[in-house]
Formats: C-alpha cells, structure tokens, sequence
C-alpha cells in the first residue's frame, strides 16, 4: 500500500447549531483517485474547506504528507458540548491559511467558480504560478528576474496547451463557456503544481458528454502530473468510472466506503442518496 | 401560450442568440437542450426581461412583452428560475420564500406548507441564512422559491445544477407534477436524458441556433443527439 | 464697467486676491466687498495726466494653502499691477513667494500674522499685527474688565486663533493673570462642553478669536448655560454674524476692531445706499442680507484707495515702481491713518474696542485702546 | 512579444518628446504663466492619483487615508529641509524648533516615501484585516488622526503646530516635478505589470481564489499598502514644494476625495487614466473655470448668474456629468496606448461605437 | 450635588448630540443597507433641510414651514437618487460613491453661491427652543426631547424593515437587483422609498440640530455628516439599531473627553475608538458578517 497523503481525524465542524461535518476520519493515499459523496448538505464542501485552510474544525486534526495542517480541541462553550467525545486527545491547536497549505501542495477548485473575473485566462493561470515564482517585489519590478518572469510564461503557456485552452489565452476568464471556466479552474489549480488536487464538483453544469471527458481528462493529469485526486461530486458515472475508493458521508457523518462496485451496492448509501436506479 | 420570434441577442459585440423562433404551448413541458454557451440561459433571461433582445418578439398569451421591464413580465405570470440559484444571502430561508409571493396578495400559508412538503430539509432549515446552506439546498430554495409565485409559465435554468441523484430525480417529479397541475414549463437541461423524457417538445441549441426540434422521445433516439448529448 | 470699453488701451488692473469659499470665504467676501464699493466711488485713476480705468481682477484662493499658488499665479498671468489681500495670514503666506516672483507688490488687508510680511519687501499691509491686537485684549481684560482668569479657546489647527491665543496669554500672564487654554477641532459645532469647561475653570472672561460660524454658537451655549462672563474676541468677531446671534441673548460680548460705524458717517451712508441698490442683491447677501457693516469692509475699503495713492505716486502701472512707492504712501482712511514702517506693517497703535448691545443687535462703541 | 517591445520603445520616445516640449516651452513662456502651475500640480497629483490607483484600483483596497501620508511626507520633507538660519523665522512660537540641520533636497524627499511608508507599515497591520468601508473609514480616521496629531501644540517644536511651514527648497523649473513624478509613475507601472501586480489584481478579483492559489493575503496587501503610501508620502513632499508653504490644515480628507475623484474620473485600474484626469481635473478646478467667478459685461448687458461661488457650482455640476457619461471613467480599466489613440481618432469619445451599442441588447438598468 | 452640576452639562450634550447623530446616521445606513453606497451628499442634504428652513420661516409661519422643509427635502432627496444614482446602478460601485460625492460638493457650493457664505441664524421653533434646568444644569428643551424622539423612530423602523413586504424587499434588493426583480419588486420604487425615508429622517434631525446649534453655513453639515458615518460604521453599516448606538456612544464619548480637557484630540479620539472596536470587531458592533459561503 502507497503512502498516506492526506488524513482526516475525527474532523468535527460546527456551525451554530448546525453540526456540518461530525467526527469524520478518513484517508488519501499517494497516487489514489478518492472520491467523497453524500447527500446535499451532507458537509462535503465544509470538509474541502478544513483541509484548505478555510475553516479551522472544532474538534480534531488533519494531517498532509505526514505534517499536522489543521488541528483543534473543544473550546469554551464547545468545551461542554463535546464532554465525551475524544476527550483529551488533541491538545494542540495548529491553524494554517490557505495559502501556506497550498504551499504545502495542496490545490482546489471551487464548488461556485471563483475564477479572477478581469484576468485573461493567460493571467489566471500565470498568477498561480506567482507563488513558486523565485523572485522578491524589487526584483520583480526592476525586471531582475525576468528568466523567471520568461520561465513562469512559457509554463503557463504549455499548460494551456495541454488543457486545450490556449485558443483562449487572451479572453476574459468569465467569457468562456461554462464548462471551460471549469477547465480553467483546474489549470490554474495545477499552476500551483500541487501533490493533491482537490476538485469540487468538477462536472456540474456539464451535460454527459462533456462529464465522460472531464472523466478523461482527470484520470491524464493525474497520470502526468504524478497527481493524487481527491474530488466531490454527484454525477455518479464519473465517481464510478474513475474513482478507486469512495467516501460517502450524510449529515456530516461518514456512513460508508469502499470501492465504487461495493458503494452502489450499499443500501444505507441507496436509501441516503443513490435511490433505486430506475433509469440509465 | 409563449411564442418567440426570430429573437436575436447580443452582449456587447458577442452574438449569444442568432434569430431564433420557438413555441410554448399551453400546459406542456418544453426543454432547452445543447452545450455550454449555445445561449440557452441567454434565451430565458430574454424572455424574462432581464436582457434586451437586439431584436425580435416576445409573445406571451396572445400579448407583445418584448421590451417591458422585469416586475411587469413577472406579474403576468412568468418565473424564472435563474441560473446559479441566486439566493438572497442575508435572508432567511422562510424569507426567501416570502419574497417568491412578493406580488401575491392572498394568503400563502398552505404554499409554503405544500413547499416544505416538496422539500423537508427547507423546513428543517426554515430559520437558517439563504448564503450558508449547502449548494444543493439553495437550489431546492431557489425551485421553491419560484413556485411560491405561483406562476403561469415557470422557467427553469438547469435546476438539477448540484444536487444529489436522489434530488435529481424529486426535482424531476415535482416538474411532472407540477406541470399536472396546470402550470406551463419550460426547462433548461443539462442531464438531457432526464430531460427529454420528462418534455413534451425538445429544442436543440446550437452556438445561438435552433438546430434540431421535435418531441421528447424523437430527440432522445436521434442519433445526433445521442451523439452529441447524451454520452453514448 | 459698461463704458470702459471705448477706451480700452487705459486701464489699470488690481488683483483681489481673497477668499470666496471654504473657511474664510464669508470674511473675505466681506474685505472684496469694501474693495467692490471703492471701485464703484472711484472707478478711474490718473497716472501721469493720463485717465485709467481701474480693473478689479478677483480671484477666489479657496482659504486653502494648496489652491493658493495657482490663485496667486492668475493674478499675475492677469498681468495685474498691485494686489490686495487676503482674508487669512496663512493663505496670504502661500500666495506670497508668486507674487515676489512676479515683482507684484501686494497689499494686506486684515491678515494680522507677523509672518506675512516679514522678511519681504512686496507683501504691505494697512492693519494692526496679532501681538498688538493680543496685548492691547490682554490688557483690556486684565485692566478694564479687572479679570485674573481667562479661559482662550481656538481652533485646532487655524493659525490666526491659535497665534492671537498666543499672544493674549504671554501679555495676559505678564499682568498677572493666569489662563486655561483649549482648543477645539474643525467643523465642531457643539461647545456645550467648552463652555462648560470655562465654568468649571472658574474663568472671568471667554477669549475666542474664532471664526464667526464657531462664534454664533459659542453665544448660542453662553446663553443656554448662563455662562455669565464676558465673551471677548478680535476683528473676526465684528461682524453682523455676531450681532444676529447675540440679539436678545444673556451674554455680554467685547471685541476689538479696525472700525467702529458711524465713525465716518459719509462712508456708511453711502455704502449702505449702495448696498440696498436695485441690482446689488448679490452684494446683500454677501454681507448676510442686511446692511451692518463689519470692520474688514471698511478695511478693504481704505486698501483700494491706499493702492490708488500708490499708483498716483509712481505715475506708471509698473509694479515695480508701485511697490516703490508704496513705501511712501500716506492716507488717511475711513479706519485712520495709514502709513507703512520699514517693514511694510501699518503704522497703527489704536485698536476699536466695541460691545454687543443685545437688545438692538447694534454694536455699541467703547472706545480706543492702545498699548502704554 | 514584439509588439510589445515596440510599444516600449514608442512610449519613451513620446515621454522624451514630452520632456523636449516642457523644456522649451519653459524657455517660451513667461514663468508666472498659469500653463506651468496646472503642469506642475497635474504632476503631482498624478503621481498621487496613480499611488492611490495602485491601493484602491488594483489591489482592491478601499484605502481613504492618502492625505495623511501626503501630510507627513509634505511635513517631513519640510522639517529637513528648512534652511537652519530661516528657523528662527518660521518656528516663531518655538524659539527656532528642534532640529537645527538639513539634507539635500533628493535626500529628503525620499525620507519623505520613507516616513510614510513606515507610518503605513505600522497601521497597515491592524487595519488590513478590515474589509472595503470598514476599511476607508478606518483609514480616513487615521488620517485625521495624524492631522490632529501634527498640529498638536506639544509637538510643536519638530512641526511648528497649526502654523505654516515655510523657506524649503522649491522647484527651480517645471521639469522637476515632472521628472520626479515621472520616475514614481514609471516605478508603479512596472510594479504593476510586474507579478506582483498580477498578484494584487487576483486579490482584488477574489480573495478567497488568491489566497486558496498560495498567495499571502496579508503580505501582498502591505506591500501594495507601503508601497502606495510612500508614493503619496514623495507626492506630499513635492506638494509642498509647490504649494511653497505647508500647514497640516489643508490635508483634510477633502484632499483625499479630490484624489479619489481622478482616480475614478480617470478609471479605476487606469495608470495612464489616472494621469490624464489628474491634469484635466487641476486645469477645470483651477483655471479654466476661473472666469465663472468673474462678473462680466458683454457691452452693457451683464452675463447672468456669473459671480463669485459660481465657478464652483459648475465645477461640480462638471464632475457629475463626467461620471454619469463615463460612469466607468475616461479610460475604464484600459491603459492608453498606441493603437488606442488612433482608435481615438477614428471614433473621438466614442460616440460611434455608444449610439451602437444602444441598439444592442444591453443590460436593462433596474 | 456638585460633582452632577459639573458633570451634567458634558452628559446632557453627549446624548442629545447623539440622538441628533442617530438621526442623520440612520439615514446612512439604510441607503447604505440597499446601496452599499456611502452617500456623501446626506451630510449636505441636513444642512439644505436647515437653510431651507431659514428661507422658509423667513416668509412662512412655522405650521407651514415645518411639514413644507420636510416634503421639499424628500422631494431633494428622491431627486437626487433620480438624477446622480439611478443612471450607475450598473456602473462600479465606486463610480456611485463619486457621484455622491459630486452631489455633496453641489449642495455646498450652490448653499455657498446663494447664502454668500456667513452663518444663518436658524430661526426658534417655540418649546423645544426653551432652557429647561435640571439638577440645576441649564440646557434646552430639544436635549431631552431628542434621545425619546430618537428611539420612537428607531422602533418604528426596524418594524418596518424586519416585518414588512417593503422591509422585506428593500434586505433583498440591496444584495442582488436582478434577483429582486424576477421576484417582481420594483427596485427603484423600493430605492426612492428608502432615500426619502433617509431624507426625512435628516430634516427632522437638522431641525433638532439646528435648535441646538443654531449656526447654518454651507459646511454644516460635513462634518456631522462625517461623524455620523463614523457612527454607522461603529454600528456596524448597514444595521440601524447599531447605527443608533453607535451615534450616542459617540456623542457621549466626545462630551466626556472634551470635559476633562482633551479637547484637541475629540475627533481623534473618536476616530481612534473606532478602530479599536473595528480591530476587535472587523464589521463594526453589529454589523452582518459576510455569508459568502466558499
Ligand atoms: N458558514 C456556514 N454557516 C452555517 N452553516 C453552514 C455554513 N457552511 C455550511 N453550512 C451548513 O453545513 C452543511 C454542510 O454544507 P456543505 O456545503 O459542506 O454541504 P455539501 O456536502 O457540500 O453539499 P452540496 O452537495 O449541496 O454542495 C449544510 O447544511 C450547510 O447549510
Ligand atoms: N453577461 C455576458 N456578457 C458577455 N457575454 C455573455 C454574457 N452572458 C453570456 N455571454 C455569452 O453568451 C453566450 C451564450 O451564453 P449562455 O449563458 O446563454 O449559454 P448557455 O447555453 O446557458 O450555456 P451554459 O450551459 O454554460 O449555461 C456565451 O458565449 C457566453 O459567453
Ligand atoms: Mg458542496
Ligand atoms: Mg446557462
């Protein structure tokens, strides 16, 4: 068995009242295609956000290649709430932003697209690359390091090529089709040349078509990229298709997993979200 | 009940909608199909007033509405549902369902009864700001949203965006049932199986032009379609 | 004027170099209002036995340092032979260097800051200096009103309350008084609080060389708190803004002034009648709707004149040679007689020192002070 | 790529040209003329315009707190600047002042930048976590503080309180500040178009994308926070050159809006807009509109409404239109360039491509 | 006995300056609350509603001049939203923000172009012009009527706004005006509705103002305004109960600090405050935070 990329302890996120993701443990492992599913509301996105850095969980710790990215213990009020559950057992309180845990090589895309709407989609993808770029603000605009500058174009340029987006290269980010900003959003997530690429519902909005090729396309970066992928998403084709192993989650709490053949034949999986196929 | 003609549309320079003319008959389910940018959205948006055509006409029920603004056109009993949900962020779930009975004067208790019936979970979030629920709640809210109007025709721009198989499938029922009911839709889909079986009329939408046409179960075994829409 | 056309090739220019918006802008349209009246008694002037018709060329500097410069620099791309102002030493500062650049000799109004014309040879100008006016206050309070603690209010950041505060105290302290000093910050309008103060500090006399918009609430509060000492302030303070806001009110008020009405009784007569003529609401409203005439009207008033004279003297319009012969001017005014030292201050050792009479809303004359 | 460097090589050329005309204008023209005070303060508030564009416009940081550090670059470059046998003149309350020496006049107007940029650095961490008004509000009242602060009496002795400063050095020609203010311009540029700038845009678009694609919010948002600030404070220095004295009373936050006003009339994310509408808005506010102010006969008949104020009501009256004409400023987000000035030509306020585009399907305002 | 005498003019002043503060600042936040515009002009429309005023009661008895002041500056008000704002709902928001700004400085400039600039004297409305003594502090009767003025107002608007259709409508249309329109409002109904409750409040504020202070010039009201938009933003902008208490804690934190003699640093210090709770709470004390989900 490959190595363990990312691990999720007995993640607890609460909102208000609304306890989003509950206790949910769950690993990733080097190279894997794992794909997480569950109702809506089911706290897919909310556990997508502990591990960017986005939310910080109130209870447990999440772990990347190996390093603590995000840990917590009840506090206060939650102190109480939580009395009997892991008591005691994460004592520390690790908290990172985003983009240091990008940094780390972790990347996403976004459920909503948050693409940089006044950017090209050239710029879009170049200013992920601001991040690795070697360079310091004086340097870069006094143009000292302008082989980095060349060097950072020209990756952004093949990258382009690759996503067949290149045509485009000099559009706004928010004329392309829908489908396409979807692309992009993954492009630019690669930019930052990650280990783990997070997707977001990559297939909504596209019709089966284009979802078989998205299905693709995942699995060829992933192999090019030497990626492991870690994507949320209802279009069960895709999940099954591609996917190795499948987490399913409702009301925050991790009711099944396994392979895609042992996940659709799970009934508490079938009655919580699949329903009884009646049709293609 | 709602009869395009020759509608054009452009965006700046951008042609989204090349002079296109379809029909809405009354009490069917007539459903938009084709690949992203074809200028599906751009067509409902047209209709709705949110857009100005270029040029062509808007008829609905026998009146020209090409050009009048939104609130008008929503009071004569046309809904959209928009693209990408549009939930009022800061209001609560209840309130956004109010404001779908803004123009309604009569008492809309039992409405949001029948909605919450349609969509348990709403109920159970009831109290809870439209902008922190889950994706696929909000576009149960927004679907709820736009029947509490109570419209004639209701459009829908790809209400299935998001959600769980098992929603998908609700979503579906509640658009045949509703339609029993006697109200007029006229969908936007991007699962076109699903969407094709449940219409009664299927255009094709192709970069701005109708290119195909004919009944729910035609498309569905046209081969092009299949090819180019279907996936297998 | 309408007939200055025909002859065209005579005339005269004279920059008005004065504020007509932002802070002072009431005052200096006030000081640009004595010039206008001027100019109407004495539309031309005779250099060497020629007739020339006399410009007025007004140019509005915002009160603001940062508009000053290109104010200052119209006048002198106007070709102007001599300017007068302006209302506000800082302002008047500002503009300054353009003008010395231009060799444009320039006349000072009621800008009473040392500063102004220090260290210059073009910048005159035909009233007292802060530290006269500040002492001869200083001394007013201490010997006329028999006060030991006085309380001075100015405003943040405005260098003519802050200096003439300055100055008060120095003079006042020397006598033997003591004092509280405070100041309040721009665009206060409640001063509830200041007075309140002055009434805790057990005060016997309210020094605030403020402007008149502070001034009219200032009463308003001495009034509604029964402040019950006597509010004392410098030229800023005579004019009809006070009078309207004293009027029937529990306060009693003293200022020190440049002119007292019915000093020259032919001048008020006439430039009251001017003021009231068909046609000249706009100067009306100017002077805020009433014919009161305030002390910097008169003053602008004797300035145009005492540039008259200059360029009488010098039989040119050549700056340079008015600016030469200003040094020599002497000109007795409706405000007194104005002559010029070796710096180009006014040779003035008298201040007016006048009362509010709150039951006619007039001012009432106290009489002349000076330093012994 | 080529294109691009022959757009290079043709905008120097042009600024070379524009530097040859001021020059010989400069020989031409009379000094007093009105044309070198507009050139002169245009300049400067270019560069404080473009400063502030780099914060607000690019970055996405709703800053309102540029007067304050035009106050203290202003105030600093005084304070060094004063010749020591003038002090006795100028502090006249605080018996000469405390600091009896000087630095060239280069020198001072970088210590200028500096002092600003460090005032900025200090309250740039607490402030910068605020967002868009929470966060112009925040920095106005900064600024106000630093006005309150600079004419408080106890400090008198280093700023001379409320009174003027006075007898710095000057501008000896127009060129100065147009050199000056030419360099910071180009530095901004070339920040911008730099990565750095690529980064500051992707923050202003969306946070939440910038930060999730490994871009520092908090360090991207000083640096472009310091930076503007040390601009604004070399804009204040060489304000107060023009403005030959100094007084803290007049960096208001009306300054600021003034500012903030050709920024938008100039587009926002526009350098060059900036600078175009930094001129045209000093030579509307200063001196062309001047003759409103002016009552004026036209043979016996007196021209109506002319008189003192009026100026200033057209001004305003002015500015509305510009921004409900071009609500999204002269130049939009676009920089000026070559092939637009003879588009420019072709079709001059657009006026073609407008009575076009109202036949088109455009959006429906509400 | 004599600690309260000296103490209770600062306090008196603080809290009749803060209802009078609440007033204008309400104003701010509602058409912020639909516009997300800071609009400038409102600071200047209080002091139009005062020199309106003055020129009406110079020929008008105060029955007529009174209702009169109010319906010409709701009409002012309704114009300038017509006029300056409707035409950029699609314009960026700062472009908005300038146009107020250009409505501001055109206020002030045609009040400096008519009044030539001196203070006006605002006339005396009968009662509330009355000095009343309590615990042997002088002051006038307005100070106590304003705070109990104040607050009746402030109820009645956050009913509407929380319990009504048009409260309902005016939350929504300020996130989202082409969603509010497929619901059938009419935005710009709902907008007018709002600038000219905004407009009335400051003419009943200027009234209570000006009785105080009873100087108008053209810059009466920047300041205040400025003040008060400090005051809503304390608040939290957008939230009406916040603006109110954000308006009294600034009047009363202005009085006390001017008693004991920091009287340079008043407005300093006010905005000092303000960051400090705005570091604390980045959205103000009661303000929304942003429900941006990601
Ligand atoms: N910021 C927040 N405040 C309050 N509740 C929240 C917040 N974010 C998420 N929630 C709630 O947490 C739950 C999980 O939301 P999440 O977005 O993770 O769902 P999801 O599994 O991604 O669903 P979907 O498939 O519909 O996108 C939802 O019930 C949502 O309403
Ligand atoms: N606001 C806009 N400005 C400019 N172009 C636009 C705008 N909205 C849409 N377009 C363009 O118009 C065309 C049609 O868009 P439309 O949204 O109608 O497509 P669609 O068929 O709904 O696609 P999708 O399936 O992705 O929703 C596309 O090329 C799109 O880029
Ligand atoms: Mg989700
Ligand atoms: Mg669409």
């Amino acid at each position: 068995m490959a190595d363990t990329l990312l691990k999720l302890e007995d993640v607890t996120v609460q909102f208000g009242g609304v306890l989003a993701v509950d206790n949910f443990s769950m690993e990733v492992n080097e190279g894997e295609i794992v794909a997480l599913i569950g109702p809506n509301g089911a706290g897919k996105t909310t556990a997508f956000n502990c591990i960017t850095g986005i939310y910080e969980p109130t209870n447990g710790q999440i772990s990347f290649n190996g390093q603590v990215i995000a840990s917590n213990y009840p506090q206060g009020k939650m102190k109480k709430m939580y009395a009997s559950q892991n008591m005691g057992k994460y004592t520390k309180v690790v908290k990172h932003t985003p983009d240091i845990i990008t940094r780390m090589g972790i990347a996403r895309t976004f459920q909503n697209i948050r693409l940089w709407n006044s950017m090209t989609v050239f710029d879009n993808v170049l200013t992920a690359k601001h991040m690795r770029a070697k360079h310091n603000v004086f340097s870069a605009t006094f143009r000292i390091s302008h082989v980095e500058e060349k060097r950072m174009r020209e990756e952004t340029l093949n990258l382009l090529e690759e996503q067949n987006l290149v045509q485009y290269k000099d559009d706004l980010a928010t004329s392309l089709p829908y489908g396409l900003q979807r692309r992009l959003e993954i492009a630019r997530a690669l930019a930052t040349e990650p280990r783990l690429l997070l997707l977001d519902e990559p297939a909504a909005g596209m019709n089966p078509q284009e979802t078989q090729e998205l299905a693709d396309f995942i699995v060829q970066i992933k192999e090019k990229y030497d990626l492991t992928v870690f994507l949320i998403e209802h279009h069960m084709d895709l999940v099954m298709k591609i996917s190795e192993r499948i987490y399913v989650l409702d009301f925050g709490r991790l009711i099944a997993t396994g392979t895609p053949a042992e996940i659709q034949r799970n009934q508490r999986v079938i009655d919580a979200y699949l329903g009884v196929a009646e049709d293609a | 009940m709602l009869k395009i003609t020759d509608l054009k549309v452009n965006y700046g320079g951008i042609e989204a909608v090349k002079g296109i003319s379809f029909e809405v008959p009354g009490k069917s389910i007539v459903t938009l199909i084709g690949a992203n940018g074809a200028g599906k959205s751009t067509t409902l948006r047209t209709i709705s007033g949110l857009v100005r055509p270029a040029s062509g006409k808007i008829e609905f029920l026998g009146e020209d509405i090409t050009g009048m603004d939104v609130p008008t056109i929503v009071s004569k009993g046309i809904t959209l549902v928009p693209e990408g949900r549009r939930i009022f962020p800061d209001l609560t779930v209840l309130e956004n369902l109010r404001l779908g009975a803004y123009l309604r004067k009569d008492n809309i208790d039992s409405d949001l009864n029948w909605i919450f019936d349609l969509f348990p979970r709403l109920k159970e979030r009831q109290w809870q700001l439209g902008g922190t629920l889950s994706g696929g709640e909000q576009q149960m809210l927004a679907v709820g949203r736009a029947l509490m109007s109570r419209p004639k025709l209701l459009m829908m721009d790809e209400p299935s965006l998001g959600l769980a198989p098992l929603v998908v499938r609700d979503i579906f029922r509640i658009i045949k049932r509703i339609n029993e009911e006697g109200v007029t839709i006229l969908l936007i889909e991007q699962n076109a199986n699903m969407a094709l079986q449940t219409a009664d009329i299927g255009y094709v939408l192709e970069t701005g032009r109708i290119t195909m046409s004919g009944t729910g179960s035609e498309l569905l075994s046209n081969p092009a379609v299949k090819e180019a829409y279907l996936g297998s | 004027s309408g007939g200055g056309s025909a002859k065209s090739a005579n005339v005269i220019k004279i920059g008005v170099y004065e504020p007509a918006s932002g802070d002072n802008g009431a005052g200096g349209k006030q000081e640009t209002l004595g010039i206008q009246y001027a100019n109407y008694i004495q539309p031309t002037v005779d250099i060497d036995g020629k007739t020339y018709d006399v410009k007025l060329v007004i140019v509005d500097n915002e009160s603001s340092t940062d508009k000053a410069v290109a104010a200052a620099s119209q006048l002198v791309s106007e070709k102007v032979s001599i300017v007068l102002g302006s209302y506000g030493s800082a302002v008047s500062i500002a503009g300054s260097d353009t003008f010395a650049q231009a060799g444009i000799p320039v006349v000072g109004i009621t800008c009473t800051n040392p500063q102004v014309t220090e260290g210059n040879t073009h910048y005159f100008r035909i009233c007292y200096l802060d530290p006269f006016q500040g002492t001869v206050l200083a001394s007013y309070a201490f010997n006329d009103l028999g006060v030991k603690k006085a309380y001075c209010l100015a405003k943040l950041g405005d260098d003519y309350s802050v200096g003439l505060c300055n100055y008060f105290m120095e003079a006042f302290e020397d006598l033997g008084g003591t004092v509280v000093f405070e100041t309040f910050p721009e665009g206060n309008t409640d001063f509830t609080s200041y007075v309140a103060n002055a009434k805790n500090a057990g005060a016997e006399v309210f020094f605030a060389p403020v402007s008149t918009e502070a001034a009219a609430l200032i009463i308003d509060q001495a009034h509604a708190q029964n402040l019950g000492i006597p509010l004392l302030a410098g030229d800023t303070w005579d004019s009809n803004v006070i009078l309207d806001a004293a009027k029937g009110k529990n306060v009693s008020i003293a200022v020190t002034t440049f002119y007292q009405e019915g000093g020259n009784p032919e001048f008020d007569k006439g430039i009251k009648e001017w003021l009231n003529a068909k046609g000249n609401e706009q100067y009306l409203a100017n002077n805020n709707g009433n014919d009161e005439i305030a002390a910097v009207t008169a003053m602008g008033y004797d300035a145009y004149f005492v540039a008259l004279e200059a360029i009488k003297a010098a039989k040119s319009t050549d700056p340079g040679k008015i600016m030469e012969a200003l040094w020599g001017v002497s000109y007795e005014g409706v405000t007194g007689l104005i002559e010029f030292n070796d710096i180009g201050d006014a040779k003035r050792d008298v201040a007016y020192v006048k009362s509010v009479n709150t039951e006619t809303g007039k001012w009432d004359f106290v009489g002349l002070a000076s330093i012994n | 790529m080529i294109k691009n460097k022959k757009n290079t090589i043709l905008g120097f050329c042009a600024l070379a040209a524009l530097f040859l005309v001021l020059f010989v204008l400069e020989k031409l023209l009379p000094t007093g003329s009105m044309l070198f005070v507009v050139l002169k303060k245009g300049a400067i508030y270019a560069l404080v315009a473009a400063s502030m564009n780099l914060l607000n416009g690019f970055t996405g940081l709703f800053s309102l707190g540029q007067a304050g550090f035009m106050l203290i670059g202003a105030y600093c470059y005084a304070i060094f600047t004063i010749p020591v046998q003038h002090r006795d003149a100028v502090y006249q309350y605080f018996d000469g002042g405390l600091i009896q020496f000087t630095v060239p006049v280069v020198v001072a107007l970088i210590m200028a930048g500096l002092a600003a940029a460090i005032f900025a650095a200090l309250i740039g961490l607490p402030v910068l976590r605020l967002k868009s008004d929470y966060l112009a509000i925040a920095t106005l009242g900064f600024a106000e503080i630093i006005r309150a602060i600079f004419q408080w009496d106890a400090l008198g002795p280093l700023t001379n309180a409320s009174n003027v400063l006075r007898r710095y050095p000057l501008f000896s020609s127009t060129l100065f500040p147009f050199i000056v203010a030419g360099i910071c311009i180009a530095i901004i540029v070339l920040l911008i178009n730099s990565s750095y700038g690529r980064a500051f845009k992707a923050i202003r678009d969306d946070e939440v994308a910038a930060e999730a694609m490994g871009i520092n919010l908090f360090k991207h948002k000083q640096m472009a926070f310091v930076i503007s600030s040390f601009f604004a404070g070399v804009g204040g220095a060489l304000l107060a050159m023009y403005q030959t004295t100094i007084q803290a009373n007049a960096f208001k936050s009306a300054m600021t809006y003034e500012i903030l006003l050709i920024v938008v009339i100039g587009g926002i994310g526009s350098i060059s807009g900036s600078c175009i509408a930094s001129f045209l808005f000093i030579a509307c506010s200063e001196w062309w509109l001047r003759f409103l102010d002016a009552e004026t006969y036209i043979g016996a008949f007196k021209v109506p409404l002319l008189r003192s104020g009026f100026r200033k009501v057209v001004f305003s009256i002015v500015i509305m239109a510009v921004v409900l004409f071009y609500s999204k400023g002269l130049m939009g987000d676009k920089e000026i360039s070559f092939q637009g000035i003879s588009g420019f030509i072709k079709d001059p306020f657009g006026l073609v491509s407008r009575r076009k585009k109202k036949t088109e399907g455009v959006h429906i305002d509400g | 006995m004599d600690f309260i005498n000296q103490n209770l003019p600062y306090i008196l002043a603080g809290i009749s300056v803060g209802g009078q503060y609440a007033l204008i600042a309400i104003g701010y936040t509602m058409v912020y609350g639909i516009l997300r515009l800071i609009n400038f002009a409102h600071g200047d429309l209080f002091m139009a509603a005062g020199l309106i005023m003055i020129y009406l009661t110079a020929s008008l008895p105060l029955y007529i001049a009174i209702p009169l002041d109010l319906i010409i500056i709701a009409v002012l008000g309704f114009l300038i939203e017509r006029v300056a704002y409707k035409p950029l709902r699609n314009a960026p928001r700062m472009s908005i923000m300038i146009s107020a700004i250009g409505v501001s400085y055109l206020l002030q400039n045609v009040a400096l172009y008519v009044t030539g600039g001196l203070a006006k004297t605002y006339p005396t409305i009968p009662w509330i012009s009355n000095s009343v003594t309590i615990f042997g502090a002088t002051t006038k009767v307005v100070t106590l009527v304003t705070p109990v003025l104040t607050l009746i107002l402030v109820v009645a608007l956050v009913l509407l706004i929380n319990n009504t259709k048009i409260g309902m409508a005016m939350r929504a249309v300020s996130r989202d005006f082409e969603t509010s329109q497929l619901m059938g409002i009419k935005i710009n109904t709902v907008i007018s509705v709002t600038f000219i409750i905004g407009s009335l409040l400051a003419a009943v504020g200027s009234m209570l103002y000006f009785t105080n202070y009873t100087a108008v010039t053209p810059i009466s009201g920047s300041m205040p305004g400025l003040k008060c938009f400090v005051a809503a933003v304390f608040g939290g902008i957008g939230s009406i109960p916040g603006a109110v208490i954000g308006a009294f804690l600034i009047g009363i934190c202005e009085n006390i600090i001017k008693g004991l003699g920091w009287t340079t640093f008043s407005d300093a210090f006010t905005f000092a405050l303000l960051i400090v709770i705005l570091i604390a709470k980045p959205t103000g004390l009661f303000g929304e935070k942003s429900t941006d989900k990601v």
